[in-house]
């Protein structure tokens, strides 16, 4: 009997405790709810002023919301109520309180995210986020308000940056507040902020120091103050010199990546034309087939193994260099090797075969492009000066080129493969009659062009577009790069990819991608007149 | 247009982007009176490729209707110094001269010199492939060069052409591919192809290799016959055929002259036997 | 039976029904065109076009075909050549008597088949948003005109919530689309006080795949002032330069780029992950959440099943796609109403059409100026390869074939009713005429 | 006269069998098609409908343009890509004068070509006087390319430019124009190039009449390059092309001025070639840089390859075949038509070595044994 | 060593070879002469398999070589070195001579097989980095000797090896062959013009003549009779 009331007792005791526990819209959360709502609420244009609203609550509670909201974690419930949808995706917790909360998942509605309210929720979370102990975090926040900071941050800014130890995160702070003091009343700020825009700014301010710096209708200059026109000429002199130093770099390595792009378009076939002397015509196919390679690789990683879908990459290389290599092999045996001796047809052949594998590719994955994703390591960049970045893709795509280029140079280079292929692509017969295998020789070597080309496929379908048409896209410039180098010379091959990369970025900031491809076009005919056998000509006895 | 060069009554002018050497050629030995008799003159004639000199400051001089053997170790020089005749190589240094001082012809073109009566034979036989023997000789033949000329003009008589034939023993080979007859009739069309070409010079680079005996001598008196109101060079190792034709024998040696003079005295020359004739 | 038109005196009026009248069969099935290229460089794009056509017109039969005679269609392959676009028309109207034709995407394969439709009173329905500035007889465009998604969306660019911008880079692929799209573009930023300095028009060749240069200038040109983009790159160029700008690190939120070319079609093409909140600007969005819309995606997916497409659950559907179906539908009402699949008859007839669209308006085709009162919709790239719904006309707006922005053709009217009967006139071609009919009297 | 001139005649002739089917085929193409295009009723199963004229007619001008390259490649071994860009060069001359006879009945009826009065230029560019009259722009197809090929043959062939260094260049030039011509700053057009294009010598282009009065003319010029052709390749100097392509060096040892012969062979098909265009252009009604594309000048080898290089008959039959089988598969088999004309190029190559004459070399080669026999 | 019995061969349509039969015994030093255009050239390349036999045998070493290619055939200890020399001209003449290396799998190393051809020819050694294609005449045909021997065969067949070699070097390369064939028991067959080199050097011979084995014997035998006959043009 006794133990039955207890029982009763303890259930209504849970029960209480339970609704004490659960938060209404009142109590000390309500203001900060009732702003997230509001925000979420709202069409867009009136989404500033609640986040400032927000921000000016200060409110460390509203830290995780906001993140939620960033990455589509915040839940809504049918009541309005929020939670927040834990990294698990398993764990709900109240919005604002942070304490678990029952619902499940899927009975609440999603907070979809959209520009307006990324523009106003993120300078309130950076401020949020100015005290993380997390140095990156801090360096995030402090840049993000560099880019959309508003006057009321600026005291936070200032004892932000007087209290940070970290030296980059202080600089960014800097920067973040010269950008803000620049219009402030106080001459010395002013000053003070021109002086650290001068060190560290980038063209961020740049139309506000030229309005500084110029003069208006009336000619009079449109800042009164002399001392801080001098002071804004200055800073404005030395962030254009570091942008031309930027400038020029940037435009270099832009060159570089477009050569390593433009070499491996032309690796593959400076083997299979530069050294086997066929017009091969099939070779942007073979980059076709690669890349479709790597995106099958992705679609099955995806699927079947989606913990190391990241690394789909890693098998993608080996089985389209396989798939490719035996492709070539199969091809030389079934056509190509018919052909030898007649050069000019091999181009026809080929031709028809282009023909055949783009539209089997059509038929297979559609006339559509297909997606081929950059796994995270190969996402982003680093911003090395303001404007110049160098993008992960593009790193891995230079290093990988040199490292098959090497490969396939070494290859040539230390086994006698090397002669014997020029042998039997100069004298067929007669190398047979020093006892060189010539058919198994073009088969092998044949499909290495091949494979290389299927490597190249692998790494274009990390910077463009993979589609039945790649192919078209590169065999004119492989051509080109190839012949322009000089047939069957690889070094030539490397170091016509790399001129007309670097070159064909010098021209495009001030000519245009337009006319800047006319102009390289041009200079490869004079070039080519100038030097009518490529760049690395065997020059010598020409045979009567 | 340029064009309009090409036409047979069109005279010797200079390609004008030649003229320039030839006139600072011309003007540099402001003409000494020519030797007469001189068909043709090399004067300090250099050649290297890439450092490695295969004529080194060589000159010589080849009297009109003169029937010169050159000979030398393999290497010395002498087809490079066909090729510099002919026009196919530049000299890096010296001058050559057809005839007259004024026509220093290392720097023309080889279809210009060759119409100023340079013939040549190579050494390894070049012929045609894709013509008929017969065609062949066509094309060799003499008469005008230019392209309208061609495009309009009529077939030339064929007497010399198939006298010819019948020299070079090929007269039921007429209608063959050029490219499939065998290494000595390539030979001997190639000769063919000269004779109907009528030089005043004739360049023949090893006419009799891959000849049997009996053709050697063939060769011989042909060669002989034409001497006289042409003049002849030839290139040979076959030192039996040497001691046939010649009246005057050059021996070239790492691109220079090494001796010069009749056949007998140069077998005697330890220098030339050291080299090149053996024990 | 051979055409009257001999001699100098010929008369090339665009409007001539007369010309070499096509004798369609007044029996058995009925045949309509397919125009799309399968091959080359469009194929890309227009594939769908056709099988969504095919679906279209299986729909149609499935429901009895019209006028009781079912639709058979005749697909051919322009392969992406302009000549061959010209050749396959007249092979489609002179040869297979076809009753209408649905096709072309690019303006010049619109161009280069405009002459036949007109010679041969073909008729034509054109399914793609494209520069305006024309307005045929013969050809009905389905797809969006200037005024009806570029100006829409560079005005909400400029709004408080598309982020105020009051800068613009105007991106294309160098041809005549995004050329003539700028241009009136252009005009429109002055009339809005946008000046010279404060945009930048910067072109890339066909198929140009390194963005590097143009990606890193716009990011300069950012600076200082809230910037938008708008791009009118085509077809290929679209991945490489969206892989550039996330991999740069250009965040919607910063630097906005909207696209006219780019759809859910195309975005199966690239990583959207990166791309989250570029927007893009359209008549249709397959996010749209509207009975009609879902029906139609489940049209589709059923068919993509049925016929076992290549990329099967990954396809889409899109706005070329919706506007292919709407005009199908439409010439199929049009031609029940005119009891006739004669071309003027369902020229008359269909000035009058309302289809109620995917997207969910009753869609009506303008019988003046024979493009579709289309609603504009702008959406936010999503994580997942669609499309969020920012902004959207209240209703249907109806096209302009001539821009009010550009001096030369604001004057101009396209309207084919009387008394104008006229795709690009300054007056009624019939004033004349009705003046001296009522001095008659 | 003597044996060896009767051999030049027969050559010239290519043997009577073969002469007399090309007489066959000259009459079909001249007489019998637009006959039985005109006289039969349309019913008729003899009745060469009228889309077929203008598509015989697209395949003429094909069929010139491959005879062209063949000059140059087949016979002197000159292997160009960028034959497409003469091909278009005389197209647009042709377009422009198009243009200019419509003048005042574009969309904006204006005096100038719409692109132009779309960008609002306010009078007609330097480069486009003189387009009104007819004879002008006929000169200007045939003088532009010929110039064009003359000067840049000049300096490609004194610099000695070979083999595919030389198909290099020229397909480099090809696409560098491609691009020019697609920006509409250029004042062609854009990539829409022109079109829409209302009459010729004021008959319209509509007229069924005047579409035949194009093909005949064009049937016409097509045997007229073929004999121009013939001549060229059967006189001496035909001779000497073929000597180039197989010796260079020796044949100017033999005196020879090898530039001028490659510069006129050269020139004369860049010529032929930019008057296939001005042909092609009112009968398929549009010319725009897509003529240009690197790729659809490297078609036109295929073309010659197909049909057999090196020959007169084989380039006109490959342009046949490929463009005719093109023309047909992709109306008949729009989704499987490469792969059919993939097949073929393979097939050809692997089987008949010097492409489709070679069939009839050996049918009549077997012939004659059967004879002897 | 060789055997060759009833062999024709054509050249399209024209008949070259007339059951043309040729026995070259172990270690011996054959010489085939004859005029031009008889065959010579086409019988070596029969042999090497160069040119597919129409009809007849040829067998060496007991084994029948049937329609073998080039390459095993050598593996099998033939060499040739071609009229015409057919050096590779983009090949530098080291790399020209490096080719055939390894394919018998034989004792020499790379460097043996190098020191043991510029021995023979030390002119060679002086230019063994130049462009086999910029090679005078000579060198080249000296180069095309060395480049058979690094194959170490046990039958090397040579067409006229001593076109265009000064006569000093004719000289030693027949004191070579002969060397060889004595310390090396290397059989040698040889298409040669000059009689006087045959004479010093074969020690059997056989005489070709339109396409037709007409005589052969040991190189005593061959008399002024037969040379006349079939020599004479
Ligand atoms: N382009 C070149 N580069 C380098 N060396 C060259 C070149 N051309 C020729 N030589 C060298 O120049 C020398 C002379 O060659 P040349 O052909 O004139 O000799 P030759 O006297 O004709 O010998 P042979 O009697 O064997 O024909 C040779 O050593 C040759 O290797
Ligand atoms: N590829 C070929 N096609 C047709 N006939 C050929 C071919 N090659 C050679 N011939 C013919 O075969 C015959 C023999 O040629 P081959 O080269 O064997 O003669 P040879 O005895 O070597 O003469 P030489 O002593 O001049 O080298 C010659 O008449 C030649 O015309
Ligand atoms: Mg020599
Ligand atoms: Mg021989």
């Amino acid at each position: 009997m006794g133990r039955l009331s207890a029982r009763i007792l303890a259930a209504t005791l849970l029960v209480a405790i339970v609704f004490v526990a659960a938060p209404g819209r009142a109590g000390p959360h309500g203001v900060l709810e009732q702003a997230l709502v509001d925000l979420l609420s709202d069409s867009g244009d009136k989404a500033e002023e609640i986040a400032g609203k927000l921000a000016d609550l200060a409110d460390p509670n509203a830290l995780p919301a906001l993140e939620a909201l960033c990455d589509e974690r915040l839940r809504k419930g049918p009541d309005g109520t929020l939670y927040i949808e834990g990294q698990d995706r398993q764990t709900i917790t109240y919005a604002v309180t942070g304490e678990k909360a029952t619902p499940s998942a899927d009975a609440l509605g999603k907070v979809e995210m959209s520009n307006a309210l990324r523009r106003a929720v993120l300078p309130v979370l950076a401020q949020l986020r100015l005290g993380s102990p997390d140095r990156q975090v801090r360096l995030a926040a402090a840049e993000e308000l560099a880019k959309r900071g508003s006057n009321a941050v600026a005291p936070l800014l200032r004892n932000a940056h007087d209290h940070e130890k970290d030296a980059g995160v202080r600089k960014a702070l800097a920067l973040a507040l010269a950008q803000l003091d620049l219009y402030s009343e106080n001459r010395e700020r002013r000053l003070q902020a021109l002086g650290v825009l001068g060190e560290l700014g980038g063209a961020e301010m740049e139309s506000e120091l030229v309005r500084l710096t110029s003069r208006g209708d009336d000619g009079r200059p449109l800042e009164a103050d002399e001392q801080v026109r001098t002071a804004a000429a200055a800073t404005l002199r030395a962030i254009e010199d570091r942008a031309r130093v930027v400038g020029i770099l940037r435009d270099v390595t832009h060159g570089i990546s477009l050569a390593s792009v433009l070499l491996f378009a032309a690796l593959g076939l400076a083997v299979t034309f530069g050294l086997m002397g066929v017009i091969n015509m099939a070779h942007g196919e073979m980059l076709m087939v690669g890349a479709y390679v790597t995106y099958s690789v992705e679609v099955f990683f995806d699927q079947r193994l989606p913990s190391f879908s990241h690394w789909y990459l890693a098998a993608a290389i080996p089985i389209a260099f396989a798939v490719t290599t035996l492709l070539g092999i199969l091809l030389e045996r079934l056509v190509i090797r018919h052909l030898y001796g007649r050069q000019l047809e091999t181009l026809l052949a080929t031709w028809g075969i282009s023909l055949m594998l783009m539209q089997s590719v059509r038929l297979l994955y559609g006339a559509q492009n297909v997606a081929v994703s950059n796994p995270p390591w190969l996402s982003g960049g680093v911003e090395l000066a303001h404007g110049w970045v160098l993008t992960y893709n593009r790193l891995a795509v230079v290093a990988f080129v040199v490292v098959v280029a090497t490969a396939v140079w070494s290859v040539l280079r230390y086994t006698t493969l090397g002669i014997k292929v020029r042998a039997v692509a100069q004298n067929r017969a007669m190398a047979a009659c020093l006892g060189v295998p010539t058919a198994r020789l073009d088969a092998w070597v044949f499909g290495l062009g091949s494979g290389v080309a299927g490597l190249g496929g692998v790494a274009l379908s990390q910077l463009g577009n993979v589609g039945p048409e790649l192919g078209q896209t590169y065999i004119i410039d492989a051509f080109m790069v190839v012949v322009l180098g000089g047939v069957g010379k690889l070094a030539g091959t490397v170091s016509a990819a790399v001129g007309l990369g670097i070159i064909n970025k010098l021209v495009e900031p001030f000519a245009g991608a337009v006319l800047g491809k006319i102009a390289i076009l041009l200079l490869i005919i004079v070039f080519i007149q100038r030097r009518p056998e490529g760049l690395f000509a065997s020059k010598g006895r020409v045979e009567a | 247009m340029r064009a309009s060069h090409a036409l047979p009554e069109a005279p010797l002018e200079i390609d004008p982007e030649l003229s320039g050497v030839v006139r600072e050629a011309t003007a540099l030995r402001d003409p000494p009176p020519t030797p007469a008799r001189l068909a043709l003159w090399v004067e300090n004639v250099t050649v290297s490729f890439a450092g490695f000199k295969a004529l080194d400051d060589i000159t010589l001089e080849i009297k009109k209707g003169e029937l010169r053997c050159i000979i030398g170790p393999n290497g010395a020089g002498k087809t490079t110094l066909m090729d510099v005749i002919t026009g196919r190589t530049r000299p890096t240094a010296g001058a050559v001269y057809l005839e007259t001082r004024e026509h220093e012809i290392s720097a023309l073109p080889e279809w210009r010199i060759a119409r100023m009566g340079v013939g040549r034979k190579f050494q390894r036989p070049t012929v045609f492939f894709g013509h008929t023997v017969l065609e062949n000789l066509e094309l060799a033949q003499a008469g005008s060069k230019g392209v309208f000329a061609n495009l309009f003009g009529r077939a030339l008589s064929r007497e010399r052409i198939d006298e010819a034939l019948q020299t070079i023993g090929l007269t039921d080979l007429r209608d063959q591919r050029a490219g499939v007859l065998s290494h000595g009739h390539k030979q001997w069309l190639e000769i063919g192809m000269l004779l109907v070409q009528d030089p005043k010079v004739l360049l023949v680079d090893e006419p009799v290799a891959g000849m049997s005996q009996q053709e050697m001598e063939k060769t011989a008196e042909l060669l002989s016959s034409l001497a006289g109101d042409r003049t002849v060079v030839v290139v040979e190792h076959d030192m039996e055929f040497v001691r046939r034709i010649a009246q005057k024998v050059t021996v070239l040696h790492e691109g220079r002259v090494l001796a010069e003079g009749p056949l007998e005295r140069m077998q005697e020359d330890p220098r030339v036997i050291e080299v090149y004739l053996g024990a | 039976e051979k055409s009257e038109s001999k001699g100098p005196a010929a008369s090339a009026a665009a409007a001539a029904p007369s010309a070499l009248p096509v004798r369609v069969e007044k029996s058995g099935p009925i045949k309509v065109g397919i125009l799309h290229s399968l091959s080359g460089t469009m194929a890309i794009s227009e594939t769908s076009l056709k099988d969504v056509a095919l679906m279209a017109i299986e729909e149609l039969n499935a429901a009895g075909g019209v006028l009781g005679r079912k639709l058979e269609p005749i697909v051919v392959d322009p392969a992406s050549n302009w000549p061959l676009f010209a050749e396959k028309a007249r092979d489609l109207i002179q040869n297979q008597k076809v009753a209408v034709t649905f096709g072309c995407w690019t303006s010049v394969s619109r161009k280069s088949v405009l002459p036949v439709f007109e010679e041969l009173n073909g008729l034509l329905f054109y399914p793609v948003q494209y520069e305006g500035e024309e307005s045929s007889f013969n050809v009905f465009y389905t797809g969006a005109a200037p005024n009806q998604q570029a100006i829409p969306a560079v005005e909400y660019l400029m709004s408080k919530e598309g982020g105020g911008a009051k800068r613009v880079v105007l991106l294309g692929t160098d041809y005549v689309y995004p050329r003539t799209t700028n241009k009136i573009l252009r005009y429109f930023l002055h009339a809005k006080g946008i000046t010279d300095d404060d945009i930048l028009e910067k072109y890339t060749p066909f198929g140009h795949s390194d963005y590097q240069t143009i990606v890193a200038d716009m990011k300069k040109f950012a600076q200082g002032k809230r910037t938008a983009v708008v791009s009118t790159i085509n077809g290929d160029s679209n991945v490489p330069f969206y892989k550039e700008l996330a991999n740069q690190g250009i965040k919607a939120e910063d630097l906005p780029v909207v696209a006219f070319s780019v759809g859910e079609e195309e975005l199966r093409g690239i990583d959207t992950k990166p791309l989250v909140g570029h927007l893009a600007a359209w008549n249709y969005f397959m996010s749209i959440d509207t009975p009609e819309n879902k029906a139609f995606i489940a049209k589709w997916r059923q068919y993509v099943k049925a016929n076992s497409l290549p990329g099967g659950d990954k396809r889409v559907t899109n706005d070329p796609m919706e506007a292919t179906y709407i005009g199908i539908q439409m010439w199929a009402h049009a031609a029940e109403q005119a009891h006739s699949i004669d071309v003027d008859a369902v020229r008359q007839a269909i000035g009058q059409q309302k289809v109620r669209a995917p997207s969910g308006f009753d869609i009506q085709m303008d019988g003046a100026n024979h493009h579709l009162h289309k609603p504009v919709f702008i959406g936010e790239v999503r994580a997942d390869g669609q499309f969020k719904v920012v902004w959207k006309t209240p209703g249907p707006i109806r096209a302009q074939a001539w821009s009010p922005f550009i001096p030369e053709s604001s004057k101009k009217v396209a309207d084919w009713t009387f008394p104008w009967a006229c795709g690009n006139c300054t007056e009624p071609k019939f004033a004349v005429v009705t003046k001296e009919l009522a001095n008659a009297r | 006269m003597d044996l060896a001139a009767l051999r030049e005649r027969v050559r010239a002739l290519g043997g009577s069998g073969r002469s007399i089917a090309l007489g066959a085929l000259a009459f079909g193409i001249l007489v019998v098609v637009p006959v039985l295009n005109v006289l039969p009723s349309v019913d008729s199963s003899l009745h060469v409908p009228d889309y077929l004229i203008p598509l015989l007619g697209k395949f003429l001008c094909y069929a010139i343009l491959a005879l062209a390259l063949d000059l140059v490649w087949g016979f002197t071994g000159i292997l160009s890509l960028g034959h497409g860009l003469f091909f278009a060069l005389g197209g647009y001359a042709m377009g422009m004068h198009l243009m200019r006879t419509m003048s005042g009945e574009g969309v904006y009826r204006s005096d100038l070509p719409d692109f132009m009065v779309f960008l609002d230029w306010k009078k007609l560019p330097w480069y486009w006087l003189g387009f009104d009259s007819f004879p002008f722009a006929l000169a200007m197809a045939i003088l532009v390319p010929g110039a064009l090929a003359l000067s840049f043959g000049f300096f490609a062939f004194r610099s000695r430019l070979r083999g595919v260094y030389l198909s290099i260049v020229t397909q480099a030039l090809t696409y560098a124009a491609m691009l020019l011509f697609f920006q509409n700053a250029t004042g062609f057009g854009g990539n829409n190039g022109l079109t829409d294009f209302k009459r010729i010598l004021g008959y319209s282009l509509r007229a069924s009449s005047t579409k035949l009065g194009l093909y005949v003319a064009t049937a016409v010029t097509l045997i007229g390059t073929y004999f121009l052709c013939r001549y060229v390749t059967s006189s001496k100097l035909g001779r000497v092309l073929t000597a180039i392509r197989d010796a260079e060096l020796k044949i100017r040892f033999c005196g020879y001025q090898t530039t001028h012969y490659k510069l006129f062979a050269w020139t004369v098909s860049a010529i032929l070639a930019g008057l296939a265009g001005a042909l092609y252009v009112p009968q398929v009604g549009i010319i725009n840089p897509s003529e240009m594309q690197p790729s659809s000048s490297i078609e036109i080898a295929i073309w010659v390859a197909v049909g057999g290089r090196g020959t007169l008959v084989g380039p006109i039959l490959g342009a046949f075949l490929v463009n005719g089988g093109k023309s047909w598969l992709t109306s008949s088999f729009p989704s499987a038509w490469l792969y059919a004309l993939g097949v073929l190029f393979v097939v050809v190559t692997l089987y008949l070595p010097q492409g489709l004459v070679g069939i009839g070399e050996a049918l009549s080669a077997r012939w004659r044994m059967r004879k002897s026999a | 060593m060789l055997e060759v019995s009833d062999l024709n061969q054509f050249y399209g349509g024209s008949h070259i070879l007339w059951n043309l039969a040729l026995t070259v015994p172990e270690r011996s030093r054959t010489f085939i002469i004859g005029r031009n255009g008889v065959g010579k050239t086409t019988l070596l390349k029969s042999i090497m398999g160069l040119l597919p036999i129409r009809s007849g045998v040829v067998r060496f070493a007991g084994i029948e070589l049937g329609s073998r290619p080039p390459e095993s055939r050598v593996r099998l200890g033939l060499a040739y070195v071609p009229q015409g020399r057919e050096i590779f001209p983009d090949l530098d003449v080291e790399q020209n001579l490096l080719i055939g290396l390894g394919v018998r799998r034989l004792a020499r190393s790379r460097e043996q097989a190098l020191e043991y051809v510029f021995r023979l020819f030390p002119a060679l050694a002086a230019i063994r980095r130049r462009r086999g294609g910029d090679l005078s005449g000579g060198q080249q045909q000296q180069l095309a000797f060395g480049r058979a021997l690094v194959l170490e065969p046990t039958l090397l067949i040579l067409d006229e090896p001593t076109e265009g070699i000064q006569p000093n070097v004719v000289h030693e390369l027949g004191d070579t062959i002969l060397r060889l064939n004595e310390e090396e028991k290397l059989t040698v067959l040889v298409v040669e013009q000059k009689l006087p080199f045959a004479r010093r050097i074969a020690s059997r011979f056989s005489i070709l003549d339109r396409g037709r084995c007409v005589a052969s014997g040991a190189m005593s035998d061959l008399d002024d009779e037969l040379i006349r006959r079939h020599l004479v043009v």
